[in-house]
């Protein structure tokens, strides 16, 4: 029996899509639209102006604040303007965007030996390249290679269970780039400082796991761990516990068990960063979905706006009736075509009725199908009541904050009951409240 | 202390008109309800015992017996309180048994708690005229069907554990008082 | 600061508007526990009411003289004058319905609607007043007391004070005449009476919308 | 005069004397201070102790209604004539002179906003939306729609409009504020009665934009802050008002193209 | 914007996750009813064709209070959703042959209206609705309801005890073999422990029916009831007679395991079942009235709250 | 023997709330929150005791020997009254904590006709000092269970989807009669 955590579920992978399919450059297009914000924190500061030329991998706005990353050009052209553009789920945010010429001058930073290289180096070029987790929160990741001075990190855990269903990127990086994924986890290792690593790897991927483990052969301290399929083994909490047996206490970070945890996508990018010196320009995504007509595992240009990927996968057909960026179980929903990609994002799935089911919500049942499922042992239908009830406080105190969202109440939810919603509301307002509590 | 003299003076007065009020209307009214009282047992007994006239209440610790005569102050038979439990609380009864506490001449029900409209039926006539002149001896029986010997009655469908209670009540009681009897002390 | 009520409103408030029953929900345990029949409903009614008027005229008459660190200790002794004077008129007068009414007679005294008809209006009001509100409180209780009694004799029984209502054919709903059936027929009727009261506030402010939106257009009307 | 009847006075006098006594040691002993308020509020409620507010006693109810816990009309024995008294009472120190009305700073209803190309499923409240790709319409400032705000309104003091937008009876209104704190995009705002002057728009938005998604917006012209002397000022392209400095007679309201800044007038039922 | 893939129909938005699991209320309802199946066709056997006019009277009125209710209330009207048809189904099954028609009607409308409706209808229900109707009828006619019919008898209204009555009243303990296949005097659907069987572990295997109230439920009638049996075995009756007695089966498979009057989490339903044999066994041996299974497991919904309230699972991370 | 089947008796079998209607008022009142309601019902029990044991002494040893049985009711009003008082004066005066967890339902108990029938029942069944106390005792475990039995399942009522004019005490009322229905089942269990 593999060690494994409590509740999940198994929903239909959909990988066949895509799984088979390398990764493929897609051209650059007529414009690219770089939101200033790709990541958690504040928002970048824009260094060029209306009119500047700028060249593939320069830096156009610098990151400023602790959490915070910069955002380089992907592409060589002029700056059209800087103005507000819908980002990703159809909020409207400042946006440098630039207008594609067609010359290959690159403006890369300095390529490093990773042999000679030092640690604050590696954190120094990760910040300088504006490398963001690919997991979903787009946390900027040199942050996460410095450790407070108290906390004693001994153990890199590299997520590659990929458990979200359609997405196959991070397979692919496993079978078609083993080397510069070991190479950037051992950069990491380097910089955080520590001997041991461990990759995480759910059991429905054994060609990722044969192809890793024939490239680590000899090499201790990279172990794989074959873990079981089931959703949400890639959540930060759900791996540390089936790695390590240990538990991720409310309000504490991995980094308080001394653990610290990144993307298969992340490590790739550190590589890139520090060995060819490429800044993070390019998203690796898996297009799918039964509603796009040629489902792909793309390298798109971070900007490319959704409409131009799509049609780079021959479009979608006319069954299509949603726009996921992300994975179908924690992704985002998007109100149109028109929204630029980011550094983070992983997948876009066009999904249609078919998959999606019906929206339709009936009354719970109290068949206690999702306190069975939630992995943090959560009681997720009490939370999503108290929270229509508004009793943020009382939902505090059931642990309303510890949620991740990671939608298995829902998925398994009989009544269809938007779960996740209503906790995710409880969550804003809960937390408000604890805030105003604490400063009064 | 002005405040606390005039709590105290002002409980005091009202304890003493109410206790004094109170004294005066119970002088009124104990006669009354004992009276009361009085007419409800002695009707018990005479309904027990029709063709009885006096009765004398005979001193027992365990029940509730009174010897009841004729015209000519001739005993006729006895009329005694069985108490026990019933489906769901007390059932106190008013048994009228010959002298030789050989035959039942009637029962009266006098309190009991049992299922309202069901358990309470016990009260109807159509259950208490079956204790009509039934005999006691050997024992008293009830069937789910019609009864069949002079000893036997039917049960209330769907109540039997309360005909059931004062069958047994009453073999219980009988038993008892055959012992006094017996032993001379009636 | 507080509007004057006319005199038929202060006796009329305690049969529909506060009712003892329906809205304050007090006195519960008599309404419950008595109302096998009608006529049990109407004579515990009857009682509370002698009670009612009479300790609160007392009350009322005594208000100024009782220190308030006392009152209540002095109003439920007063109270509980009235209600043995009852318990003994009853046991030597009624016996069948003394029997009946159990020791619901008794406790009277603890019944809410008196303490707080005596704290909440006869402490504050004069002694006609009192009366008036003491009467109309009685009144409701009584109305509660019947509708609940009457429903659960006719149900239970099929007699409605004593008369039989309903053909033999009907099987007469043993479980009205038990515990359970007194809290189900106490609860819909208090449901029934609060959907009566939403439906009239739902009425009420779809009316004052209605309003509002008429003088809205009037006022545009005049300013164009 | 009869035995019984002196033992029976005895008796009532002597338990009510104890106990008096005891209560006025007792009385003397343990008070405590506390808020005098409560002891008003507790005057006010009818004492029944009956327990029908949930809490224990009328005291408790008190205690917990001045400390702002309990709710006004939570006695179900008083009714409303205590829930006024009460309210009264308790709005003595915070109610200002002049009545304090919610205003709904958003005009962009289902005729003027313009709607996102995707349909919204999901709970049809006004929070669970601006989680959702903030709702159905394009502004992500403007009024949602979703009625949280007319929910909360206990006095039935508001309404949605049919063209899908809140509306304020002022002459039931409170000036509780409820409606304010549910607005998850802060579109309602509390302002005394006789403030005229207000920009209904919250759209910070570039003119552009602001054009796109509504026709009601603000779309950050200026004019109004132009001419006003200062009495509105433009924040990121959304006049803010100075109410200080503000004189409605300076306000170009005809020149506004989108009559986003507008002079309301006191609504009335009478 | 000139792109391609301008589409002409709505995109669909709405919170994640946008992907869902294959069940649904709808589907859930009517598998529940198709479990039902073999306890009817078994009453049919055992009882004769009449029986079908009670389950359908039951179902029918069941399903017009509930619309009468949701008309009034202004919802939308949900027949189709199959619970209120499960309601009926239960409520007849659990109803001796032969019940007068009126009643089970009034039976009906209460156990929607009471059981189900006035707690705001499906999902929100703190009891089982079909045993709050079942309970209003022991209560307010208990005779007919007591008046039991030997199974092959049909029509004809020759009474017979129950196996729980006879032994309580007579001290005759039934043959195990025809209480298994359901050839003894009992309700309708409560007598073939077979149909029964067949029909719970039907919805075991697919997963409706959390197999923990079922297996505590009969691991505790056979503690507590073994207990008493080896206590005195002549006094007491084995717990196998007791597990396949009244409405024990009938109770473990289809009325303690309905989902909204059960407790939520899996320690509390292990709790949940093992009071519920322990109320039977002590209404069956030490009460007035034979069998306790009914209000044993009504007892046990109102306890329900209590239990989610103090088994609610321990927060993920949180030290023990 | 005889003080176990009174104890069950009085606590279940003729439970004060569901088959006697005795402290209905608190039952509605007080039975919104499991906390509270557990601390009533710890209230109510202790003042039962200390109840059955004075109005006992009072009855048996003053009131019945002078013959003053119609004094009853005011006599043991009163002392109820005094005794509720006293025993708020003590907790508070002893333990703060305690106070704020018991000592605010104290006065609610005065109007609680469970007490007052309490004393008038032991009377009426001619309990003996010791069964009186079993039967306060029985009593109280009695309401404490009803009411928390109650408040588990308001507050689960919270989260449902209760239609507006049932909310609170006509739903209350509704599960207590279905309660009572299904205590019904212990019935004959004496």
């Amino acid at each position: 029996m593999k060690k494994t955590f409590k509740g999940g579920v198994h929903p239909h992978e959909m990988k066949s899509l895509t799984e088979k399919k390398a990764f493929e450059k897609m051209p650059a297009g007529k414009q690219v639209i770089l939101p200033l914000s790709q990541h958690l924190g504040k928002s970048a500061a824009p260094v060029v102006k209306k009119g500047s030329i700028v060249k593939k991998g320069e830096l156009i706005a610098n990151g400023d604040g602790f959490i915070s990353a910069p955002v380089h050009s992907p592409v060589s052209g002029v700056v059209a303007k800087i103005s507000q553009n819908p980002n990703l789920s159809g909020i409207y945010k400042d946006a440098v965007i630039i207008d594609v010429k067609e010359d290959e001058e690159t403006d890369y930073l300095p390529a490093l030996n990773p042999d000679t290289i030092t640690s604050e180096e590696i954190i120094e070029r990760v910040k300088a390249a504006g490398i963001v987790g690919q997991g979903g929160a787009a946390f900027p990741t040199y942050v996460k290679l410095m450790p407070p001075k108290d906390k004693k990190i001994d153990l890199l855990i590299i997520n590659g269970c990929e458990c979200e269903p359609y997405l196959t990127r991070d397979f692919r990086f496993m079978i078609e780039t083993p080397e510069k994924l070991i190479g950037g986890i051992k950069l990491i290792m380097k910089a955080l400082g520590i001997n041991k690593a461990n990759i995480g790897i759910e059991d429905n991927k054994p060609e990722a796991i044969k192809k890793l483990n024939e490239h680590l052969a000899g090499q201790g301290e990279i172990e794989v761990k074959s873990l079981k399929t089931k959703y949400p083994q890639g959540a930060e909490k759900m791996l540390i516990k089936s790695i390590t047996g240990k538990e991720v206490p409310p309000g504490k970070l991995p980094l308080d068990l001394g653990i610290v945890i990144q993307n298969i996508g992340t490590a790739c990018s550190v590589y890139d960063a520090v060995v060819n010196g490429i800044p993070q320009i390019e998203a690796f995504m898996t297009v799918s979905g039964l509603g796009i007509n040629e489902p792909k595992n793309l390298i798109v240009n971070v900007g490319t706006p959704i409409n131009e990927i799509l049609d780079f996968c021959s479009g979608v057909n006319d069954k299509a009736i949603k726009l996921i960026a992300g994975g179908p179980m924690m992704g985002v929903a998007q109100p149109d075509f028109n929204a630029p990609i980011t550094k983070a994002t992983s997948g876009l799935l066009i999904l249609t009725k078919e998959e999606v089911g019906d929206n339709e919500a009936s009354n719970c049942l109290r068949c206690g199908k999702c306190v069975e499922a939630c992995p943090l042992d959560l009681m997720p239908t009490k939370l999503a009541r108290l929270t229509q009830l508004e009793r943020f406080e009382e939902a505090d105190e059931a642990g309303i904050l510890v949620c991740m969202e990671c939608g298995t109440c829902t998925f398994q939810c009989p009544a269809n009951i938007p779960l996740v919603q209503w906790i995710r509301l409880g969550k804003q307002s809960a937390l408000k409240i604890k805030k105003e509590k604490q400063s009064a | 202390m002005k405040l606390m003299a005039h709590m105290i003076a002002t409980l005091a007065i009202i304890g003493i008109v109410s206790g004094g009020t109170l004294a005066v209307i119970n002088n009124w009214a104990e006669p009354l309800i004992a009276a009361n009282k009085k007419l409800v047992t002695e009707n018990a007994i005479f309904l027990v015992q029709p063709s009885g006239k006096s009765y004398e209440k005979v001193k027992s610790k365990e029940n509730e017996i009174y010897k009841v005569f004729d015209d000519n102050k001739e005993l006729i038979g006895y009329s005694i309180v069985f108490t026990g439990n019933g489906f769901q609380g007390a059932i106190r009864s008013m048994v009228g048994l010959d002298k030789e506490l050989k035959k039942i001449t009637s029962i009266e029900v006098l309190e009991q708690s049992e299922t309202p409209g069901l358990g309470t039926r016990i009260t109807e006539p159509s259950f208490k005229d079956q204790f009509n002149g039934l005999e006691t001896e050997p024992k008293i029986n009830w069937l789910k069907t019609p009864a069949e010997k002079p000893n036997e009655i039917m049960a209330i469908t769907g109540a039997t554990i309360s005909s059931k209670s004062i069958v047994a009540i009453l073999n219980e009681g009988i038993s008892k008082v055959r012992t006094l009897k017996e032993g001379g002390k009636l | 600061m507080k509007k004057k009520v006319t005199l038929w409103y202060e006796f009329f408030k305690g049969v529909w508007d506060i009712n003892p029953a329906f809205k304050q929900i007090l006195g519960t345990c008599p309404t419950l526990a008595v109302t096998v029949s009608a006529i049990n409903g109407i004579a515990m009614a009857l009682a509370t009411t002698f009670v009612l008027v009479f300790s609160s005229l007392i009350i009322s008459l005594v208000r100024k003289l009782i220190p308030s660190q006392v009152r209540i200790a002095a109003y439920i002794v007063i109270i509980a004058s009235f209600v043995t004077i009852v318990d003994m008129v009853m046991k030597a007068q009624f016996q069948e319905l003394s029997k009946a009414l159990g020791p619901f007679i008794p406790l009277i005294v603890v019944n809410c609607i008196i303490l707080g008809r005596a704290e909440a209006f006869a402490s504050k009001n004069t002694p006609f007043r009192s009366i008036l509100d003491a009467l109309g409180n009685g009144a409701g209780f009584l109305l509660a007391l019947f509708v609940i009694g009457g429903i659960r004799e006719i149900l239970g029984s099929r007699t409605i004070l004593g008369f039989q209502v309903l053909p033999n054919s009907y099987d007469p709903m043993i479980i009205m005449i038990l515990p359970a059936g007194a809290f189900l027929t106490y609860g819909l009727l208090m449901g029934f009476a609060n959907a009566y009261a939403i439906r009239k506030n739902r009425k009420a402010s779809e009316t004052n919308i209605f309003k509002y939106k008429l003088e809205r257009e009037k006022l545009n009307a005049t300013e164009v | 005069m009869d035995m019984t009847i002196i033992i029976a006075i005895a008796t009532m006098g002597g338990l009510g004397f104890l106990f008096a006594g005891g209560l006025a040691i007792a009385d003397k002993k343990l008070r405590v201070e506390e808020n005098p308020l409560i002891a008003q509020v507790n005057e006010i409620l009818p004492n029944a102790n009956c327990g029908g507010c949930g809490y224990a006693g009328c005291y408790d109810f008190a205690v917990n209604l001045v400390e702002g816990k309990a709710k006004v009309n939570g006695c179900p024995v008083g009714g409303n004539d205590v829930a006024q008294e009460v309210a009264l009472l308790m709005g003595v120190d915070s109610e200002a002179s002049v009545k304090i009305v919610p205003r709904i700073l958003c005009r962009g209803g289902n005729k003027e906003a313009i709607k996102k190309a995707a349909e919204y499923y999901g709970p049809l409240s006004c929070k669970a939306m601006a989680l959702v790709a903030g709702g159905q319409k394009e502004c992500s400032y403007g009024c949602l729609g979703g009625g949280d705000c007319v929910n909360v309104c206990t006095f039935g003091a508001m309404f949605m409009n049919e063209n899908g937008l809140p509306e304020v009876i002022e002459d039931l209104c409170t000036g509780c504020g409820m409606c304010a704190k549910a607005c998850p995009r802060d579109i309602i705002e509390m302002h005394p009665i006789d403030r005229e002057v207000f920009v209904l728009c919250k759209n910070h938005d570039d003119p552009k934009r602001s054009k796109e998604v509504c026709d009601a917006a603000c779309i950050g012209c200026g004019i109004c802050a132009r001419k006003s002397d200062g009495g509105v000022e433009m924040v990121n392209y959304l006049g803010i008002m100075h109410y200080d400095k503000l004189d409605p007679e300076k306000i170009p309201f005809e020149k506004c193209s989108t009559g986003a800044i507008t002079r309301i007038h006191k609504n009335s039922i009478n | 914007m000139d792109n391609a893939v301008n589409p002409s129909y709505r995109l669909e938005l709405s919170s994640s996750p946008h992907i869902h699991s294959r069940w649904t209320v709808k589907q859930s309802m009517w598998l529940v009813n198709l479990a039902l199946l073999p306890s009817i066709i078994a009453a049919v056997v055992y009882f004769g064709y009449y029986q079908l006019s009670i389950l359908f009277t039951s179902v029918l009125f069941c399903l017009l209070t509930e619309a009468a209710i949701k008309y009034i209330r202004k919802r939308q009207i949900t027949l189709m959703d199959g619970s209120a048809v499960i309601t009926g189904l239960l409520l007849g099954l659990i109803l001796p042959p032969n019940f007068s028609l009126v009643f089970t009607a009034m039976g009906a409308v209460v156990a929607i209206a009471l059981g189900k409706e006035i707690f705001g209808g499906l999902g929100n229900n703190i009891f089982n609705p079909a045993l709050v109707g079942r309970a209003f009828l022991q209560a307010a006619f208990p005779v007919g309801i007591t008046t039991w019919h030997q199974p092959n008898y049909a029509l004809d209204s020759v009474s017979s005890a129950t196996p729980l009555a006879a032994f309580k009243f007579d001290k005759v303990i039934t043959d195990i073999t025809p209480m298994f296949w359901g050839n003894i005097s009992g309700s309708l659907g409560e007598t073939s422990a077979l149909a029964i069987i067949i029909g719970g572990l039907f919805l075991i295997f697919i997963g409706i029916v959390n197999w923990r109230v079922p297996v505590s439920m009969i691991i505790g009638m056979l503690i507590f009831g073994g207990l008493f049996w080896i206590i005195d075995p002549l006094k007491y009756p084995s717990p196998f007679f007791q597990l396949l007695a009244g409405g024990f089966m009938f109770g473990t498979f289809f009325m303690a395991t309905d989902w909204v009057s059960s407790p939520l989490t899996n320690k509390g339903m292990l709790i949940f079942g093992l009071l519920i044999s322990f109320i039977v066994v002590v209404i069956r041996l030490f009460g007035g009235l034979p069998e306790g299974m009914m209000y044993a497991i009504l007892l046990m919904n109102a306890f329900v709250p209590l239990i989610n309230k103090y088994t609610s699972p321990k927060i993920f991370g949180v030290e023990k | 023997m005889e003080l176990i089947i009174i104890f069950i008796s009085a606590s279940i079998v003729n439970n004060f709330v569901l088959s006697l209607f005795l402290g209905i008022c608190p039952f509605i009142g007080v039975s919104n929150k499991f906390s509270s309601a557990v601390s009533m019902g710890l209230a109510t029990t202790f003042v039962m005791v200390i109840t059955a044991m004075v109005s006992w002494l009072l009855y048996f040893k003053l009131l019945l020997p002078f013959h003053l049985t119609f004094l009853q009711i005011p006599s043991f009003i009163l002392v109820i009254a005094a005794l509720v008082q006293f025993v708020e004066m003590v907790i508070k005066k002893v333990s703060q904590p305690l106070y704020r967890a018991l000592g605010i339902f104290l006065p609610l108990i005065t109007t609680n006709c469970a007490i007052l029938g309490l004393a008038l029942l032991l009377v009426m069944r001619d309990y003996s000092f010791v069964e009186s106390i079993v039967f306060g005792l029985g009593s109280g475990a009695g309401f404490i269970l009803a009411l928390s039995i109650m408040a588990g399942i308001r507050e689960e009522l919270e989260l449902r989807d209760v239609p507006k004019a049932f909310q609170g005490a006509p739903i209350t009322l509704i599960v207590a009669g279905i309660l009572a229905l299904a205590f019904m089942g212990f019935a004959g269990m004496i």
